[in-house]
C-alpha cells in the first residue's frame, strides 16, 4: 500500500517520455488505491461507531424497561421484577450469543431458521460483525423485557428464567430470521422470490419485536389469570431514554407526542382527570407502532400513526378490562396491540422514494396503500401479524402451559398476598432504614432527633 | 474507485491522442474518490449531531428528575405530567411552526418563515438532524421555566405556555440570534454584524437559559409564592423537595445531556483549521468545548460546596447541584470559545452569582421551587457578560470568523461586550413583552394558579387521579381510612411505614 | 479536490515541458485528498473518543445511584453529595497536575511531568477528548473508594482522600502501566519491555478497579464496621441499603457505561489490521470488546444467582448486580485480547472470587457497605491474572504488537503471566504505601470516622442539614413525640418528617 502523500517531483519524470508510462501508470494507480483502501476503512469505521453507539442506546432501553417495571409493580414484587430484567439482560446474553443470534441470521440458509455462526464462530464476516451481534442482542432482550411486564407479580422465578431463555433463544430469532435475514421468506432484504413481490416492511419491529413480546405476555397473563385484588395503582415512571435511538428519524418522535397528546386528552375526556401514567404509556405506544415504518413514512403520517395508536391502546385496555385480563404494565395492549397497528399503518402510509431508497435494487416495489401503491404490500403485512400471532400462540401459548400444568409458573396465593420480595427475595426492595426490629406497620408513628434538626450544628 | 495501471499505461502510453482518455481516466477517479469522502463527511457529521442530539433530550429526563425530586411528593405527578408533556407538545409545534419561525432563510432578520412542517427538509442546509438537535433545544427552554412555577400552576396554563414559549417565544430569540439572518446573529451571512461583531451566545446561555428563566420568573412573580413559603412574619421558610436521590439523578443526567448541549452546538466535526498542526482541526475545538463545559461546573459545584458551608453551616447536596447546573448556564455561552483557565474563573463567578439571586430572591419574597430563574436567568445572564470578557481572538476566528472583536480582558476592545450586554437587555425586553402578558392574561382568566385547597392537598390527588408514590400496599385494610375530611393530611401518612409487614407477614 | 479533465488534458497532451504542470496537478488533487483522508480519521476517532468519554461519564451517575440505594436512608445525602464532589473535585484536580503526573511525556518511568493545567494540549499526541476520557476513568477509581467507606466516614476526609487519589495515587498507577513512559507499559515505546512483555491491563481491571478497590479495602480496615454491623457475639447482621431499585438503576447504568470504558480504551476506531480481509480491522476489535465485556458480565450475574440460591436460599437482586459488575470488574482488564468464550470463563470465575472474598470479609469482620473491595479489588485482580491466563497471540499482535508472549492457556507461556502478577503486587503495594498512611493520619487527627451519635442519628441529619426523602409533608403535628431514648431508633423512623420545623416554625 503506497503512502498517501503525492510528490510532483517524484511523478514528474515518469510523465516526462513515454517509456515512463507503466511507471506513471503504477504511481498513479497506487495512490488512488491507497486512497480507496482508506475510504473503505473509514467506511467501516463510520457504520460502526454509529451501529454501536446505537447499540447502546438500544441497551439503556433495558434500563427503561427495569424503570418502568419497578415503578409500575407494587412495592412488594418490586425485586422480583427487577431481578427478572437484570437477568433478561444476562441470560439473553449467553443464549443469543450461543444459538440465537445462529438461528436469526446463520445465513445461507433455508427461509425457516438460520444455521451458522453458533457461539460466534467465524465472526467477523465479510457481512456481519460483532457490532451487529451486539445490536440484535439488544433488541432480543427488548423482546424478552416486554413480555416480563405482563406476567409481573405472580410468576415463579424459575418459569421466568425459562421462559425468557426460550424466548430470547428460539421464538423471537426465527421471528427475526422470517422478517430480517437476507434468506427468511417473508423478509423485504431477499435477494428473490419475494412474498406478494414485496416482502414485509418492518424496518425496525413493530411486528419482530413488539408483537413477538407483546403476544407471549398476553398468553403468559391469560393462562395465570389476573393477580389478587387487581388494583390499578401506580408508581413513577422513568420514560424509556432509549427509544428514540431504535428508530432513524425524527417521525419517531411525531408519533410520539401525538400518541402521548392524544392519549392525554382522550383519557382526560373518559377518566376526569390528568393522568401522567397513561400518558406515559401512550407515548410508548405511539413509537411501538411508529418503529415498523419509521424509516418509509413521512413526519406527517407519523403524526397519524400516534394519534390512532393512542386510540387503539385506549381500545385495548378497554377490551382488557372487559374479559378481565390483567396486565399489569399493559404490556400486551401496548406491545401487540400498538404493534399490530403500526405494520398496518406501514403498509398505508409506506412512501414510494423512502421504500426504494431503504430496499434498493429492485425499482417497482408495492408501497401505501393510501399513498396509491396497491394492496399487495398490505397483504403481505396481514400475513405477518397472522403468522408472528400464531407462532408465538404456537410456542409460547404450549410452553406457558406446560409451566402451568407442572405448578412452575404462578406463586402461591399466600406468596402473592405477602408479595415475593418478602417470601423468595430476601427482602423487601425498600428499606427506610437498616433495624429490622419492631419494624412494623402498624403506626404512622414519627420519631424525631432530640432537639432541633440539626442544620444548625456545626459541621466537622 | 477503481484504478488499474493496466488501463492507464496505455492512455499515457502515446502521444497527444491518448491525452484525453488519460485526462478523464484520471479525473473520473478523482471525481468518484471526492464524491465518496463528501458521502463521508455528511455520515461523520450527522452521526456526531444525531447522537448530540440523543443527549440533549436526555437532558429533558434529567429535567424530569430534578423537578420530580424538587418539589413535594404531593406534586409528584403533576411535575413530571409537564415535563413528559413539555417533550411531546414542544416536538408538534415545534414541528409545525416553530422550526420555520426560528431557522427560515431566507428571510427578515425578526422572524423566519420557511420549513413550516419541515417542507423541502432536508436542504442543502438543514437536514433532519439539525431540525431534532434544535427541537431538543426548545424544550429545554421550556422545562426550564416549569420549574419555577411547580406546584401552584393549574395544567391546563402550563399547556398554553407551553406551546407558546416553543412555538413563538423562544423561536424568535433564537432567529435572531442563531439564524445566518438574524440581526445580531454572529454567523449573519451579509456582514452587517450588530457592532461589527454580532452576539456570541454559542450554545444559548442566552437564547435557551435565560429565556427560560425569564419567563419563569414573570410567571412565578405573577403567581406569588406557594402557601406556607414566608410566613407570617415573612421570614423564609424552606420547603423542600421529597427526594434528594432524584434531584441527584437529575442533575448527574443533565451534565451528561450538556455534553451534546455544548460541543454538539459545533453542529459539524469534520473541518480542519487551517493555522495548526494536521491534528488540529473541529475536533480538537469540540474536545476543548467539553473540557471547559467540565471544569466550568466543577468549579461552581466546588464554590458553592464551600461557600454554603460557610454561610449556612452545614453540607448540602441540592445547593451543591444548583450550583453545579448554574456554572453549566454560565459556561454555555462561551464554551467553545475561551481558554479551560477562564472556565474556572466563569464557574467561580457562577456559583456566587447564584448565591446572591437566591438571596435577593428571599428578601423580594419571590418563590421559585427549582430556583430556575436564578439558576438559567441570573447564571445564564453572567455567561454571557463572560464571553464578553474572556473570548479569546483565535478561537472566535476559528470558530465565526477572522478579524472579529473578541473578550475585552484578553485584549480586544469593548465591541464584543456591548453587543452581549444588548442581547440580555432584548432578550429581557422580549420575554418580559411576551410572557409577562401572557402569565398575566391566565392569571385575569382564572386559568394560572390552582386553588388553595387543591394546592395544599396536593395537586396528584386532585388533579391526577392519586399519588405518585404508593410504598404501602392497596390490599390492605389502609383505603377505609381514605381521609377527605382533613385535606391537610390527605398525604400518604402512611409513607412512614413504606414497607409495611415486611419482617411481619403476620401483619397482612 | 476538484479535478477537471478539461484543465488536465493540455497538460498531459504536449511533451516534456507540461509534464512538471501534470505532475503538480495531479499531486495537488492527491494531497487534497490526503489531508480530507486525514481530517475524517481524526474527526471519527475524535467522536468516537469524546462519545465512549460521555458513556464512561455516565458511570458516575451510576455509582451515585448504587450507592444511594446502598445505604441506609439516613446516610443517602452524604454518599451522594460525596460522589458529585468526586466528580468535580476530580475534574480541578486532575486538570491542573493529575494528567500531567500520568500522561507527561517524555518522561521517566515512574511519574509523567508535562500537560500541567493541559498546557500544549493539543498536541499532536494527545487532544482534549483524550484527557477528558482519562478524568472520567480518574473519577470512577475515586468513586469505587467511596463504596468501601460509606455510612462513617466524616465529609473532611472524603475531600482529602478524593483529591489525593485523583491528583497523585491514580495518575502514577496509570503512568506505569498505560503511559508510553511507564516502566511496566505494553505500549512502551523504547520497547525495553518488561519480561519482553509488558503488562496488558487494556482498560484498567488494576489500574482503575485494583486501585479504587485497594484503596476502599485500608479505608474500610481502619475505620472499622459500622455500628451494628456485627452483634456482641460477632455474628454478621446485615445492613441492608434503603433502595433495590436505586441499586439496580445504577447497576444498569454501570453496565452501560461499561460500554464507554472497555470498548473506548482503544481511543481510536479508525485503523485497519493488515491480517484480515478489508472488512477486518480496529472497529472489529471493538465491537468484540463490547462482546467479551457483555459476556463475562451476564456469564457473572448468571453464575451469582445460582451460586447464592444454593447457598443462601433466595434469589437476591442486589446480589446478582453485584456479581454483574465483579464480572465487568474482570474482564476490564482483558477485553480487547480475548476470544468471546473465554469471557464466559472469566466472568464464572469472577463470580466466585466475589463469594469467596465475600465470605472471607465476613470472617475477617471486615465491614464494606458496597463490596467495593471485595468486588473491584478481588475481581480486578483475578481479571488481570485472567489476561495472562488467556491472551490469545493475534489480538495481542494487532492491539499492541507482533512477536509479543500471550497467555499461558493459549500456548504463550508464562511471561506474561508473570508481568500481570508484578502488576498485582505493585499496585498493592503502592496503594497501601500511599492510602494506607493517608487513612491513618486521618485517623490520628480525628478527622476520619463520624462520632457515635453522628453515626446513630445518620450524617444526612446532622451535617447535610435534613433527610434525603420526605415523602410525608410537614405542616402536620407529628413533630411532638420526638423520641432520643432509644439510640437503635433513632434512625429515620422519622424520614416521614425529615425536614422538620418547616412550616411549622414553632417547633424549632
Amino acid at each position: 500500500m503506497a503512502a498517501l502523500s503525492c510528490s510532483a517531483g517524484d511523478l514528474s519524470p515518469f510523465l516526462g517520455g513515454a517509456t515512463n508510462a507503466t511507471a506513471a501508470a503504477q504511481y498513479i494507480c497506487s495512490h488512488f488505491d491507497a486512497v480507496s483502501n482508506k475510504l473503505v476503512d473509514t467506511t467501516f469505521a463510520v457504520d460502526t461507531t454509529y451501529l454501536l453507539f446505537s447499540a447502546y442506546l438500544v441497551f439503556a432501553m433495558q434500563l427503561g424497561f427495569a424503570m418502568l417495571c419497578a415503578g409500575s409493580v407494587r412495592a412488594k414484587n418490586t425485586m422480583n421484577i427487577m431481578l427478572t430484567n437484570v437477568i433478561d439482560a444476562a441470560a439473553g446474553g449467553l443464549f443469543y450469543y450461543l444459538f440465537g443470534f445462529a438461528f436469526a441470521f446463520g445465513t445461507p440458509s433455508n427461509g425457516f431458521i438460520g444455521h451458522h455462526y453458533f457461539g460466534l464462530k467465524q465472526f467477523p464476516s465479510p457481512s456481519f460483525d460483532y457490532s451487529y451481534f451486539l445490536y440484535q442482542w439488544c433488541f432480543a432482550i427488548a423482546a424478552a423485557g416486554i413480555t416480563s411486564g405482563s406476567i409481573a407479580e405472580r410468576t415463579q422465578f424459575v418459569s421466568y428464567l425459562i421462559y425468557s431463555s426460550f424466548l430470547t433463544g428460539f421464538v423471537y430469532p426465527v421471528v427475526s430470521h422470517w422478517f430480517w435475514s437476507g434468506d427468511g421468506w417473508a423478509s423485504a432484504a431477499r435477494a428473490d422470490n419475494l412474498l406478494f413481490g414485496s416482502g414485509v416492511i418492518d424496518f425496525a419491529g413493530s411486528g419482530v419485536v413488539h408483537m413477538v413480546g407483546g403476544i407471549a405476555g398476553l398468553w403468559g397473563a391469560l393462562i395465570e389469570g389476573p393477580r389478587i385484588g387487581r388494583l390499578m395503582e401506580r408508581v413513577v415512571l422513568i420514560t424509556a431514554n432509549g427509544v428514540p435511538s431504535e428508530e432513524r428519524r425524527s417521525q419517531l418522535r411525531f408519533a410520539g407526542c401525538t400518541a402521548a397528546l392524544t392519549t392525554l386528552f382522550g383519557k382526560r375526556l373518559i377518566v376526569g382527570h390528568w393522568n401522567l401514567t397513561d400518558v406515559c404509556n401512550g407515548l410508548l405506544g405511539g413509537f411501538a407502532a411508529i418503529t415498523g415504518g419509521c424509516s418509509v413514512v413521512e413526519p406527517w403520517a407519523a403524526i397519524i400513526c400516534g394519534f390512532v395508536a393512542a386510540w387503539v391502546l385506549i381500545g385495548c385496555n378497554k377490551l382488557a378490562e372487559m374479559f378481565k385480563y390483567d396486565d399489569p404494565l399493559e404490556a400486551a395492549q401496548l406491545h401487540a396491540g400498538c404493534g399490530a397497528w403500526g405494520i398496518i399503518f406501514t403498509a398505508l402510509f409506506a412512501k414510494e422514494v423512502y421504500v426504494n431508497e431503504i430496499y434498493p435494487g429492485r425499482p417497482g416495489r408495492p408501497y401505501g396503500l393510501v399513498l396509491g401503491g396497491g394492496g399487495k404490500l398490505l397483504a403481505a403485512h396481514m400475513v405477518q401479524i397472522l403468522v408472528v400471532v400464531g407462532w408465538v400462540s404456537v410456542t409460547m401459548g404450549t410452553l406457558f402451559s406446560v409451566l402451568h400444568r407442572l405448578k412452575l409458573l404462578r406463586i402461591s396465593a399466600e406468596d402473592e398476598m405477602s408479595g415475593m420480595d418478602l417470601t423468595s427475595h430476601g427482602g423487601c426492595a425498600y428499606h427506610d432504614d437498616g433495624d429490622q426490629t419492631e419494624k412494623t406497620g402498624f403506626m404512622t408513628k414519627v420519631h424525631q432527633k432530640e432537639g432541633t434538626p440539626s442544620p444548625y450544628h456545626s459541621a466537622v | 474507485v477503481s484504478c488499474s495501471a493496466s488501463h492507464l499505461i496505455p492512455l499515457l502510453g502515446g502521444g497527444t491522442i491518448n491525452a484525453t482518455a488519460a485526462a478523464n481516466y484520471i479525473c473520473t477517479n478523482f471525481n468518484a474518490v471526492s464524491s465518496k469522502l463528501s458521502d463521508t463527511t455528511y455520515a461523520v457529521n450527522n452521526t456526531y449531531l444525531l447522537f448530540s442530539a440523543y443527549l440533549v433530550f436526555a437532558m429533558q429526563l434529567g429535567f424530569a428528575m430534578l423537578c420530580a425530586g424538587s418539589v413535594r411528593a404531593k406534586n409528584t405527578m403533576n411535575i413530571m405530567l409537564t415535563n413528559v408533556l413539555d417533550a411531546a407538545a414542544g416536538g408538534l409545534s415545534y414541528y409545525l411552526f416553530g422550526f420555520a419561525f426560528a431557522f427560515g432563510a431566507p428571510s427578515n432578520g425578526f422572524i423566519g418563515r420557511h420549513f413550516f412542517g419541515l417542507e423541502n427538509i432536508p436542504s442543502p442546509s438543514f437536514d433532519y438532524s439539525f431540525f431534532l438537535y434544535q427541537w431538543a433545544f426548545a424544550i429545554a427552554a421550556a422545562g426550564i421555566t416549569s420549574g419555577s412555577i411547580a406546584e401552584r400552576t393549574q395544567f391546563v396554563a402550563y399547556l398554553i405556555y407551553s406551546s407558546f414559549l416553543t412555538g413563538f417565544v423562544y423561536p424568535i430569540v433564537s432567529h435572531w440570534f442563531w439564524s445566518t439572518d438574524g440581526w445580531a446573529s454572529a454567523s449573519r451571512s451579509d456582514n452587517n454584524l450588530l457592532f461589527g461583531s454580532g452576539v456570541i451566545d454559542f450554545a444559548g446561555s442566552g437564547v435557551v437559559h435565560m429565556v427560560g428563566g425569564i419567563a419563569g420568573l414573570w410567571g412565578a412573580l405573577i403567581e406569588g409564592p406557594r402557601i406556607g413559603r414566608f410566613d407570617q412574619s415573612g421570614r423564609s421558610v424552606a420547603l423542600r423537595g421529597h427526594s434528594a436521590s432524584l434531584v441527584v439523578l437529575g442533575s448527574f443526567l443533565l451534565w451528561f445531556g450538556w455534553y451534546g448541549f455544548n460541543p454538539g452546538s459545533f453542529l459539524t466535526i469534520l473541518k480542519s483549521y487551517d493555522d495548526g498542526g494536521p491534528y488540529y482541526g473541529q475536533w480538537s475545538a469540540v474536545g476543548r468545548t467539553a473540557v471547559t463545559t467540565t471544569l466550568a461546573g466543577s468549579t461552581a459545584a466546588l464554590t458553592t460546596l464551600f461557600g454554603k458551608r460557610l454561610l449556612a453551616g452545614h453540607w448540602n447536596v441540592i445547593d451543591v447541584c444548583n450550583g453545579l447546573l448554574g456554572g453549566f448556564a454560565a459556561i454555555t455561552s462561551g464554551c467553545a470559545v475561551v481558554e479551560p483557565w477562564s472556565a474556572i474563573i466563569c464557574g467561580f463567578v457562577a456559583a456566587w452569582v447564584l448565591i446572591g439571586c437566591n438571596k435577593l430572591a428571599e428578601k423580594l419574597k419571590y418563590d421559585d421551587p427549582l430556583e430556575a430563574a436564578q439558576l438559567h436567568g441570573g447564571c445564564g445572564a453572567w455567561g454571557v457578560l463572560f464571553t464578553g470578557l474572556f473570548a479569546r481572538e483565535r478561537y472566535v476566528s476559528e470558530v465565526y470568523s477572522a478579524g472579529r472583536p473578541y473578550g475585552l480582558l484578553m485584549g480586544g476592545g469593548g465591541k464584543l461586550l456591548a453587543a452581549q450586554i444588548i442581547q440580555i437587555l432584548v432578550i429581557f425586553g422580549w420575554v418580559t413583552a411576551t410572557m409577562g402578558p401572557l402569565f398575566y392574561l391566565l392569571k385575569k382568566l382564572n386559568l394560572l394558579r390552582i386553588s388553595r385547597d387543591d394546592e395544599m392537598s396536593g395537586m396528584d390527588m386532585t388533579r391526577h387521579g392519586g399519588f405518585a408514590y404508593i410504598y404501602h400496599d392497596e390490599d390492605d385494610k389502609s383505603h377505609s381510612h381514605i381521609p377527605g375530611f382533613m385535606l391537610r393530611k390527605v398525604e400518604p401518612t402512611n409513607t412512614n411505614s413504606p414497607s409495611p409487614n415486611n419482617n411481619s407477614p403476620s401483619a397482612v
